[in-house]
């Protein structure tokens, strides 16, 4: 179990050696495959994920949530997509018909580039990148472009008014973001996501970094705009924002990037504070990538918890909090990490 | 030679004008009287320098501190203030004529304070060239006189045929042009010298000792005297003097006539005989037709005129084509007329100009035809000339 | 690395790129499209950087620290640029260059 | 690692004055704040005392990418003169014009912080950093009276133009670390004299000399200076004139002699060009402009071209005389600018015209206008013919064209400078109420008058302190 | 890195794929009313490309600003171990002039929702 996927690559990899490709070819197919199976990954995960967000919504607030599709509902995500396929796809008059169709084409591709650095369980990293931290935040924030100029490329005014939050929102964000993550690279002195997860073999870094993780926490629930940091698509007032105008399968593809991307926050949590796929208390029985799916999906848990939680915070608190709070507390926190980590350093404290 | 006494005399009007800027301007008469002293004072210690200057030895002689002083080594600029008998006399003229320029403008009331500072300032100035036995000291006095008449032709000149800024302007810019020339030549001269002798020297000793190559000084004497030239409006570049001296007030005119311009033939002089001869020797025939033009042409523009500053104007030019001849002749009789011609030239043109303003100011006119029968009125200007 | 590659593709690349640039920054009249066309011209100085980097000094990283220091200056330098649009906006409520006529251009 | 800090004091202590000023400008109310200029100004005194103090501990720091020598302690020592004259003389048109910011001194004192290290650059990325810092400042500077739009628009046009040019000459400087593979500007002379003309180094130089010829001004890169010169509040033009265009020339020295004197023969004459192109134009344009500012613009585009004669020069007695024209060139121009603010300050006027009678109001500025525009014209016996003299004489082999048309150009500039000085002495004042200049402009004014008059005069010890500076930059 | 270029590309053909797929299978039906710009039922008012609040570039501003930093905060942060206690010195003073930044922008009111 614990080597099923590291196996199957290997033995993959063999086949291919015996039928005679170069190595070249050998590495293209095997790197397909493991494409493959991330993007199989990261659509079952969204349909799934849509799934619980309703369950866990209805149980909050003391609904059945879906229950006619299936068994439980189980296939009404399924559902929901054969319709969207099938939807028409309207491009208003007025819209910027090329970059109008150009958001949902573009907006797959951050999430998907990222989780090629996403060390799934031991050894189960797709490429094992030596600057992945920062791979990952570099790709991570192309999405705010492509929303924004999905919002612009609408021409309607709850459109642009999302597009505007959106990228205030992000750029603000992403400032306590990228500093939360600083005080885990001096620990481990690498931006390798495997070799951060090996670091944390003994103590997940959540315990010496519980500001960061905060930080991290708040910050990553910002950054995939969902409540209560959700008035970038705020349904009730702006109308989903920079998607207005979209549907069909325009709005199934952003609908599916957020969620690749709630996911992707997830796994960089986990990733970075939460020990990857280290089992804790020695429960090495069950393999590493079940435990690191399950650190995952415990913390996409936590983020529906938030959304169905809190209400959504006014523009200015957002803003505010963000500058004034986050910012200031991530960069003590690198202070904090830095000393510490001297300290510990030379006197062996 | 303990006290330095060229260094005082130039000094006293410099002096004498950083006084006359802290008294107030409603002090006229103070002022003037502050300027005259100054001249004065310099006056004295120029006669002093004359009689005390040993006519059988010649040479250089009241070289101040004994000695050139060093003043800046890497260009051999060294302050080497001394008189010969070529600056003697000149350096008397100036201090003559400055002092009568106070006395000039005695009766201006027009901002007189800013007058006489002005004034002062170009005495000093003009004075510093005649004493300066370095290249380059020399220049630096050289057009310190040049901005001081700008601006005193602009404040007090006075405009009938052309306007005062114009006349200003003209000559400003045709004696700076010239001298764009001259400082050319000056440079390409120090440089030349260092490439000689590998030691930088700017006096016109040390300068005179080099031995230049006969096209460099053909060269180099063209370009000076495009500078010295058009400062003694040799003829064709004169034609800021009439202009100029039309424009300027009583004062200027005095000075720029008398001593000014002489500046050009002692300059001229110093360079030619002494530090580029083998240049001078080539250009001397055509020093020559232009001085003859000069005179020629200059004697028949006064002929024409009507304003009484035009006609001096215009007999200064033909004057300073002796001058050039003189100079043209490089031999000892030729220089000494041309220095003595200049010192006789620059009292009587000072005491023209002087007079044109007595008259000026008593008549309110220049134009000759309106002043028929001055000499009854007026007995005494019948003295002059 | 990929074989085949020699610097003469990264300056062509770079040449061409800041050719861009340089024609945008010239012929554009929106202040901002000429802060992105200098940026423009700051990237193809950058891929130079870098791809020298590459084929000359491989051991030293120069060229790599100078495009990172050029970056970040340029990043400076278009804050700088934006805070004096928004500026320029707030008084004329035009950012077209054509209209910055207080004085001859 | 051997990283001697005593050798960066000057850097360090401009960076903590900065610093300091910058928090004591955060911290202090409001109502206090006006004496942070008078702080600025203590502390780059000190600064300068601590420079010159410090004169002899000269060396190199991390393998010659930082270099303190006798050159660039010179011309740290003029900047921060500059900086302190342009500050101390300008407190009242800042408190009138600008308005009570205590961002201003600290941006001028990182603008200075800039160019300091950009001289004593050895390498490309510190003289790229130095540059750029000393750049951003000015920007910030010139669109610092953000109320007035055509200091925005200044600021607009310098951002613009010195980012373009910034990428120009990044690029030059990329090409050349391409044909050499080093960035040490000490190796790169010994690459170039290796290898010789590279085509791509060749290209590289022309980018720099088009970048660094957007920074000093010269034609035909010389387009932006009037309407910048013009729209910035004057103080800043005044150091905009002074401190980034000696600082260009420095390091323009540095690069250019430093790095590729072996291909002397290849850039010289098309710097000859230049500079006489930018006498010429520069002088030219002058003369019908009727904004002083602008005038004062066009003049120094003709400064320029001066001091590029040094360049052409390429040998000791050039670097010499550019570094005796940028500090006297420092006196006058700071001179007339802070002239220019005071008047500003009563008439709110930069029109020529209206600084008639200008003799009358206040005479101390009328005479430092007259004894500065003349110091830029070059007449004796003021500062500026010495700085003349100094330049022109290194080009008198080879290059004899380039003196007459320096000597004569200087001599029309005469013309228009003299125009301002026909208004200012001439006319009577429409409004005879002296102008009141408050005592630290005074005494600005007063140490300009004097310095430029006395340099003119006794320039010796300055001149042989260039003369052991210039020295100082073939030892590396 | 060609890897990463794959996955990107896959990314976007992804996406494209998707688009496609639905132009072929999905209904279309032309009407004036479909095209208009959705404000909720309404008929539109007026231009939507519109100049915006000021206050989102001041934020977009400060991102640019403090955002570039980072590219020195962790090369820093990787080597911190080798660089000692003079690293950690300098990296402070780097910070510190960081906050020095945020703090001059809050006193500015920068960061206040204007």
């Amino acid at each position: 179990m614990e080597n099923l996927f590291v196996n199957m690559a290997s033995g993959m990899r063999s086949l291919l050696a015996s039928a005679g490709l170069p190595d070249a070819a050998t590495d293209f197919v095997l790197m397909f495959l493991k494409l493959g199976a991330i993007l199989v990954y990261i659509l079952i995960s969204a349909l799934w994920l849509v799934y619980m967000e309703r369950k866990v919504s209805a149980y909050m607030q003391c609904r059945i949530g879906p229950n006619r599709v299936g068994p439980l509902g189980l296939l009404q995500t399924t559902a929901d997509i054969g319709k969207l396929i099938s939807k028409e796809i309207i491009i208003p008059r007025c819209a910027d018909k090329k970059l109008f169709l150009l958001g949902p084409i573009l907006i797959f591709m951050p999430p998907l580039a990222v989780f090629a650095v996403a060390p799934f369980g031991k050894d189960m990293v797709a490429i094992d990148m030596n600057i992945g931290v920062y791979y990952f935040l570099a790709v991570a924030s192309l999405s705010t472009v492509i929303v924004w100029m999905s919002g612009w490329a609408s021409n309607n005014k709850y459109s642009l008014i999302g597009s505007m939050r959106v990228v205030a929102q992000m750029v603000s964000y992403e400032m306590p973001l990228i500093l939360s993550i600083v005080g885990v690279i001096i620990l481990t002195g690498t931006l390798n996501m495997s070799e951060i997860i090996v670091a944390q073999e003994n103590v997940w870094f959540i315990f010496l970094q519980p500001l960061g993780f905060l930080v991290y926490l708040i910050a990553g629930v910002a950054e995939t705009n969902r409540a209560p940091f959700d008035l970038v698509e705020g349904e009730s007032e702006i109308i989903c924002g920079p998607f207005t105008e979209y549907s069909g399968m325009g709005f199934a593809m952003f609908f599916l990037a957020e969620y690749a991307n709630v996911v992707l926050v997830s796994v960089m949590a986990t990733t970075l504070f939460l020990g990857g796929w280290h089992a804790p208390f020695s429960l090495t029985f069950i393999p590493s990538w079940i435990w690191f799916l399950l650190k995952v999906y415990g913390m996409i848990f936590l983020f529906m918890w938030f959304r169905w939680t809190y209400p959504r915070i006014r523009v200015d608190q957002l803003m505010e909090f963000g500058w004034k709070v986050l910012v200031p507390l991530s960069i003590a926190n690198i202070f904090v990490t830095g000393i510490g980590k001297y300290l510990y350093q030379t006197i062996r404290w | 030679m303990n006290i330095p006494v060229l260094t005082l005399t130039l000094l006293a009007p410099i002096i004498a004008a950083l006084i006359i800027v802290f008294i107030p301007k409603e002090e006229e008469k103070l002022c003037k009287w502050v300027a005259a002293l100054g001249t004065g004072v310099a006056l004295a210690l120029s006669l002093y320098v004359y009689f005390g200057y040993d006519q059988s030895v010649g040479g250089l002689q009241w070289v101040d501190f004994g000695r050139p002083v060093p003043w800046i080594r890497d260009l051999g600029v060294s302050y080497y203030m001394a008189v010969d008998g070529l600056s003697l006399p000149m350096l008397l003229l100036t201090n003559l004529i400055g002092f009568a320029a106070v006395f000039a403008s005695w009766n201006v009331s027009h901002r007189a304070k800013e007058l006489m500072i002005y004034l002062l300032v170009l005495i000093a100035g003009v004075m510093g060239t005649f004493i300066a036995q370095d290249l380059f000291i020399f220049l630096l006095f050289y057009e310190v006189v040049v901005i001081p008449i700008y601006i005193m032709v602009i404040i007090w000149g006075s405009s009938k045929r052309v306007t005062k800024e114009y006349a200003g302007m003209k000559l400003t810019i045709y004696l700076l042009i010239g001298s764009a020339f001259l400082l050319v030549g000056v440079i390409a001269t120090f440089v030349e010298s260092v490439a000689i002798t590998g030691t930088p020297n700017m006096s016109f000793e040390g300068l005179a000792r080099v031995a230049f190559p006969e096209e460099f000084q053909i060269y180099m004497f063209g370009l000076m005297l495009l500078g010295f030239g058009s400062l003694l409006s040799m003829w064709p570049f004169h034609s800021w003097s009439p202009d100029g001296y039309a424009g300027a007030p009583t004062a200027v005119s005095m000075i720029h006539a008398g001593v000014l311009k002489k500046i050009g033939g002692y300059g001229l002089i110093r360079v030619a005989i002494f530090v580029l001869p083998l240049g001078a020797k080539f250009w001397a025939p055509w020093i020559a037709v232009l001085g003859v033009i000069g005179v020629a042409y200059a004697a028949m523009g006064a002929l024409a005129q009507k304003d009484l500053k035009y006609l001096v104007g215009y007999s200064s030019v033909s004057h300073m084509g002796y001058v050039l001849l003189g100079v043209a002749s490089l031999g000892v009789i030729g220089v000494n007329g041309a220095v003595a011609n200049m010192f006789a030239h620059g009292v009587m043109a000072a005491l023209f100009f002087s007079m044109i303003g007595f008259i000026y100011e008593k008549t309110h006119t220049r134009w000759i035809p309106d002043l028929g029968g001055l000499s009854h009125q007026a007995p005494r200007c019948r003295w002059d000339s | 690395m990929a074989t085949g590659l020699n610097p003469s593709y990264f300056i062509a690349l770079s040449a061409a790129l800041f050719a861009i640039g340089l024609y945008g920054a010239i012929s554009r009249k929106n202040a901002i499209a000429v802060l992105i066309s200098i940026e423009l011209m700051l990237t193809a100085v950058n891929i130079n950087l870098v791809a020298f980097n590459k084929f000359l000094t491989p051991e030293a990283f120069i060229g790599q620290i100078f495009a990172i220091f050029v970056i970040t200056v340029a990043a400076a330098e278009v804050g700088l640029g934006l805070a004096i649009v928004i500026a320029i906006y707030r008084n004329r409520k035009s950012v077209d260059l054509d209209d910055f006529d207080w004085m001859k251009w | 690692m051997n990283f001697d800090f005593s050798l960066l004091t000057t850097e360090l202590a401009m960076f903590v004055l900065g610093l300091t000023t910058f928090v004591l400008g955060l911290v202090a109310p409001s109502a206090s704040r006006r004496g942070l200029g008078s702080f600025a100004v203590l502390g780059l005194l000190l600064v300068l005392v601590i420079t010159v103090v410090n004169w002899s501990n000269q060396g190199e720091l991390l393998n010659g990418m930082y270099l303190v020598d006798g050159y660039a302690n010179f011309f740290k020592m003029i900047f921060l003169t500059a900086a302190i004259l342009v500050i101390f003389g300008s407190f009242r048109y800042i408190d009138q014009n600008v308005g009570n910011h205590f961002e201003y001194y600290s941006t001028v004192i990182f603008a200075t912080l800039g160019m300091v290290v950009m001289v004593s650059a050895g390498d490309f990325i510190t003289l790229y950093l130095g540059m750029e810092l000393m750049t951003i400042s000015f920007i910030i500077l010139v669109a610092f009276r953000f109320i007035e739009a055509k200091s925005l628009e200044a600021g607009m046009k310098y951002l613009l133009l010195a980012a373009m040019s910034s990428a120009v000459t990044l690029y030059g400087l990329s090409l050349v670390y391409g044909a050499t593979g080093t960035i040490i500007i000490g190796q790169v002379a010994q690459a170039v004299a290796r290898g010789g003309a590279d085509p791509l180094l060749i290209v590289g130089l022309v980018m720099l000399v088009a970048g660094l010829g957007f920074k000093v001004a010269a034609v035909p890169f010389h387009m932006w200076s009037p309407d910048v010169y013009e729209g910035a509040p004057t103080p800043v033009t005044s150091f905009l004139a002074v401190g980034s265009k000696a600082a260009s020339f420095a390091i323009l020295l540095r690069l250019f002699l430093g790095g590729f004197a072996g291909v002397h023969d290849r850039w010289a004459l098309p710097v000859a060009v230049l500079a006489a192109l930018s006498m010429l134009i520069g002088n030219l344009v002058a003369i019908p402009q009727t904004n002083i500012k602008r005038m004062l613009a066009y003049s120094s585009i003709a400064q320029a071209g001066y001091i590029l004669v040094g360049l052409v020069a390429a040998t000791e007695a050039g670097i010499k005389g550019v570094m005796f024209y940028a500090f006297l060139y420092v006196f006058a121009t700071v001179g007339a600018f802070t002239v220019v603010a005071a008047v500003y300050n009563k008439i709110q006027s930069d029109e020529i015209a209206d600084y008639a009678g200008l003799a009358q109001r206040a005479p101390l500025a009328a005479t430092v206008m007259l004894v500065c525009l003349l110091s830029m014209a070059g007449i004796p016996p003021l500062a500026g013919f010495v700085g003349k003299f100094y330049l022109f004489q290194t080009v008198v082999e080879g290059y004899m064209w380039l003196v007459y048309l320096g000597l004569i150009m200087s001599m029309v500039s005469v013309y228009y400078y003299l125009r301002v000085v026909l208004v200012m002495f001439r006319d009577d004042p429409k409004d005879p109420s002296p102008i009141e200049m408050g005592s630290a402009a005074t005494l600005t004014l007063f140490i300009t008058l004097v310095t430029t008059i006395v340099l003119g005069i006794y320039p010796g010890p300055l001149a042989e302190m260039a003369n052991m500076a210039a020295q100082s930059f073939f030892l590396h | 890195m060609g890897s990463v270029a794959l996955f990107m590309a896959v990314g976007i053909v992804f996406g494209a794929g998707g688009i496609l797929t639905s132009f072929l299978i999905h209904p279309r039906s032309k009407n004036r009313f479909k095209l208009e710009t959705y404000e909720c039922g309404l008929p539109t008012q007026g231009a939507s490309w519109v100049q915006f609040k000021t206050q989102y570039f001041t934020y977009a501003l400060m991102f640019v600003i403090f955002d570039v930093e980072v590219i020195y905060l962790y090369p820093w942060a990787v080597s911190f171990e080798n660089l000692g206690f003079a690293g950690l010195i300098k990296m402070f003073i780097f910070i510190f002039i960081l906050v020095l930044g945020l703090w001059y922008a809050w006193k500015e009111g920068a960061l206040e929702w204007r």
